[in-house]
């Protein structure tokens, strides 16, 4: 199995979770409101804008389910903020 | 003039406003006032649940105004023409670039809730009288200018980009269901339908501290804008400079078509403030996700941490005194 | 019959009810007003502390009524029955589906501190008399119903899964000290013993702005039914309908015993409220650690979408007309 | 060394604490109030009901030590809702 | 004595103290009432805001005082000679551990923001008067001592550790822009500038319901301090003892200077209540940065399980008695 | 690539900040107000002191700039308290 870590930006985790829920991942875990640093510099998070606030999403899948999302969730990245990570995983229950 | 320094004076005395200048140094000197994102959310709400309600409590007095049909083309008036002017303004700027063109102008066609309760409570401290109704076209004014700024995008842009196309449904919806749209309109016809007894029940609560909760609610906007005024540089001169034209560009258009159509001193002023101000939460949120290849940095910076302080502190006394003169 | 409908469109005047319809509606309609947590849950605290303040401070004036052994011995009785009742009810309504049939038999039997609350200022609000010490009555009968059904259950279970037992003094632990038993015990001592002096030092927080407090926190109350309104297809019809009669019924079980030992009338609809009411804090966590295998879904949404808009909007009303005909 | 992640029902942590620090864990590690989807669909989590809520358990230790807990907490997962992942990660400090 | 016993009684029939122990009582038998961070917080701003704005405003009335001079030489002397006899005492009960000395000294040389508010409502509450300016002395005393405890260290210090060198500079600033001192000082000089005018609007909000807003933050630091003093056993007996006497023995030294230059009872004994009090906000994360070695556990359950309850609840009554017997 | 991920004194962070932006990571991220146990008991993170609070942070990069980063920490954690994971990542975008 392949864990998918996902930061990506507040407004767009709507359109991800269409995206990888019509793909059919078997599930998915969100971490709200990660801050940090990247390409795009320092994430600055404003109590009232939502524009520069992070989420973190974790997907534990299959490689063929994980590839299947990578694929689709790419081009996201050309416009918006954020970053993939994959490793190995082992999924017990 | 004298008067308007006078104006601006009284506006300085103001704790709300002394407070919002407190905000501003104190992240400027790094200070670690922290005031937490769930009790800037919920003064907020306060406040839009406040002003709304007030409102319609007020119309269920004074009954509906004459104006309100006049008003309501006004309101719409301002927001194509203000949108327009900021599209162009920018499109030529920053050499054909409509996409930050179209984002920038979906914020200063739009509106600031706090800006616009800021001016009511200037005009509530020096006794000048507005139609409640306002609050109504605050409410109306949040939405048109990002459409109208997202379909000037759409006809200038060629290469027909994907993620436009797959959001622009959200956008509607967001802009017609927006929450704090509902809010504003749902207290205002709760104010409307429960009268006195309903008010008497929760004024204690939602009016009598009303002044207090604003105070620390522009202290901490002024320290987002002092976090924001930061990323000054990456905005450059340019836009700097028109981040302080447009307000009082669109703030005198708004006077004046408020006042051509023989509003009162209070209203006026008021749609002076509405067409000056710009919004930052509704405006952000939708135009990262429908223009995401704009440069939220622009946007944000501008409306956020000039514009919002300009109008604040300078732009409420200068459209006062322009609709008084003009009255 | 014209009274009662009098009393139902009175409710629909309260600011607190119209805002719970629009937290309602605006949730529906997918319109993002969000109440942070933490908010909601200081809001909770505040009203407990609150209207346990109130209640035993005037206490410390009226003195304590003859009633109290009687109420207290009243309190029981609803807890016991109520619970039954819903538990036989789902038993066969779910073809002896003991585990969910205790689960929802818990809700029922145990009460909703808002609705109790909201009760309080429906009564206020038209100025009808109840006795103070009715707050004590709110935080005894959170607990026991849980227990009860959960022996119930423990009766009709032969397979005696792990979880349960281990589990078990944990819940008994809970049922003792749960936050909002200290809260309300506290908060009705302390304003017993501080009398006057303490009453007028902290009023104008705890009591002057509690309308407008309970009016926001409903707000929210009809925002989270909305969404769990949704979940109403996975509950089925059948338990859709016996969420509306457990009220009715068990409330009219409060009334009649509490006018059956002639309690006065504010006092006799707050213990039909109490046994109409179900609980959507204490219950369902207990519940969930407790049997697990009991479907959340199922005693959630009835007890917070279905039971609980119904007690504030039409039940609180329904319950007052029958004791005031039961007078 | 090992890395087990759990993603936990709060109504349950409780109770997961007290068995893993029975066993004898070096350490753990909470994020709190995570949202997701899986099993038993989207998490919907109220802010007045705890239940719905739900954690994210991060525990490093050796393999012995995570094979035992990972027997000892399976039992819970017939009952409650949540996921385990195992991967390997080398512990600096 | 008899006089000293009543205070102590008046002091025990405050709401705030009693939701103080109520909130120690609820900790300790893990009753699970959590009032969320983000609300502490913004308390915590409140009473600071609340404070200063009043001090300010109250101050503009009555002029500056001749004493203000003496006075900020006092809040100086106190804060070197406070911190001075806690080092020592600590440094030779701990065997020459000049680290934790150093940690524990700057906890009780430094002060308590709350205990100073709690102690000007009980002042209030017996209607005694204190000069206004004591706010800014409350802000001056935060920082003297941390700075003053880092360099007895660095004085003892041999081994010259890498961390301490390299943020001593962050150390510095923390202490003249804290957030704490920002506030109170802001909204000291806003309360002077806006007078009667500016406290009208504002202080439905942040004066009337001051007193019930102390009460919930005491609640929550009842449960802080319950939460606490299960660590007692770490800290050992004998500097659970020390933790009472440094408020008696400091309270003393502030009230015996304050009342040698010939302040009013009630600012006397708000010095004394300044001198006594430790603080548990800006000295911890100073000294945690500063002196990582020493043990965190000692400092903080001294300064806010043991000292901060027994100035609430016994030391404010205490150093107002030794104040007026000293007029 | 690796991906680092350490647990940290939220006293402590800024300084971490400063020292690996000036190593020059690629990026960061950090989950706010994390809970635990450890060597040194259990995290008591109390409202209003900072002290006993945690984050988390995550920095995924190549092993060379890790390596660098873990040597220039490993100090910290004589005097704070905190843990460091280090584990194998594909970073995608
Ligand atoms: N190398 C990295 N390691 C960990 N997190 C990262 C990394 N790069 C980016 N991020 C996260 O992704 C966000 C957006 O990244 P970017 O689009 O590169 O600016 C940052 O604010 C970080 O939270
Ligand atoms: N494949 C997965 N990847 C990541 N998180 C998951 C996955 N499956 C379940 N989860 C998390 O575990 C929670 C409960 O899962 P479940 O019991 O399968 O409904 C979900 O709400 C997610 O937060
Ligand atoms: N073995 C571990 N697995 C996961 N997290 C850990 C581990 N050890 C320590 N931690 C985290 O690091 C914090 C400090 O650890 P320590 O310095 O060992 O007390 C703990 O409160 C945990 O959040
Ligand atoms: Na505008
Ligand atoms: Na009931
Ligand atoms: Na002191």
């Amino acid at each position: 199995m392949k864990k998918l870590e996902i930061i990506i930006e507040s407004v767009e985790l709507n359109n991800m979770r269409t995206i990888i829920e019509k793909i059919g991942v078997s599930g998915y875990t969100i971490v709200k409101d990660v801050a940090g640093m990247g390409k795009h510099g320092k994430s600055v998070s404003t109590s009232l804008v939502d524009v520069g606030e992070y989420h973190l999403l974790i997907i534990v899948d299959n490689e063929n389910i994980i590839n299947h999302v990578v694929e689709n969730l790419k081009p996201l990245f050309k416009n918006y903020s954020g970053v993939m990570f994959l490793s190995d995983v082992v999924k017990i229950t | 003039m004298n008067e308007l320094l006078l104006n601006g004076f009284s506006n300085l005395n103001n704790p709300a406003i002394l407070f919002f200048v407190l905000g501003f140094i104190a992240s400027i000197i790094r200070s670690d006032i922290k005031i937490p994102e769930s009790i800037v959310k919920i003064l907020s709400i306060y406040l839009m649940i406040s002003i709304g309600y007030k409102g319609g409590f007020e119309i269920s007095h004074s009954g509906m105004s004459d104006d309100l049909l006049k008003s309501f083309f006004i309101s719409l008036v301002i927001s194509v023409t203000t949108t327009t002017i900021v599209f162009i303004t920018i499109y030529h700027l920053l050499k054909k670039d409509f996409l930050n063109a179209g984002a920038i102008a979906a914020h200063y066609g739009s509106v600031s809730v706090v800006t616009f309760i800021t001016a009511v409570s200037f005009l509530d401290k020096i006794g000048v009288e507005y139609n409640s109704y306002i609050v109504g076209m605050l409410a109306i004014m949040e939405s048109p200018a990002i459409l109208i700024a997202l379909l000037l995008v759409k006809f200038f842009n060629k290469s027909n980009s994907n993620t436009e196309v797959t959001n622009i449904k959200e956008i509607f919806k967001e802009a017609l269901f927006n929450g704090s749209i509902v809010l504003l309109f749902g207290s205002l016809l709760i104010g409307f339908v429960t009268g006195s007894k309903g008010y008497n029940l929760i004024s204690p609560f939602f009016v009598t501290p009303f002044q207090g909760v604003l105070t620390l609610f522009l202290l901490e906007m002024g320290m987002i804008a002092g976090k924001r005024i930061e990323e000054f540089k990456k905005v450059g001169l340019k836009l700097g400079i028109v981040a302080v034209f447009f307000p009082i560009i669109n703030g005198i258009i708004g006077v004046l078509l408020a006042s051509f159509i023989g509003l009162n001193l209070g209203t006026t002023t008021l749609f002076g403030v509405l067409a000056a101000s710009s919004s930052y939460i509704a405006a952000p949120a939708a135009v990262r996700l429908a223009l995401p290849q704009a440069n939220p940095i622009y946007y944000i910076t501008m409306s956020l941490a000039i514009t919002f302080p300009f109008n604040i502190i300078l732009g409420i006394p200068l459209y006062y005194s322009l609709s008084s003169m003009l009255q």
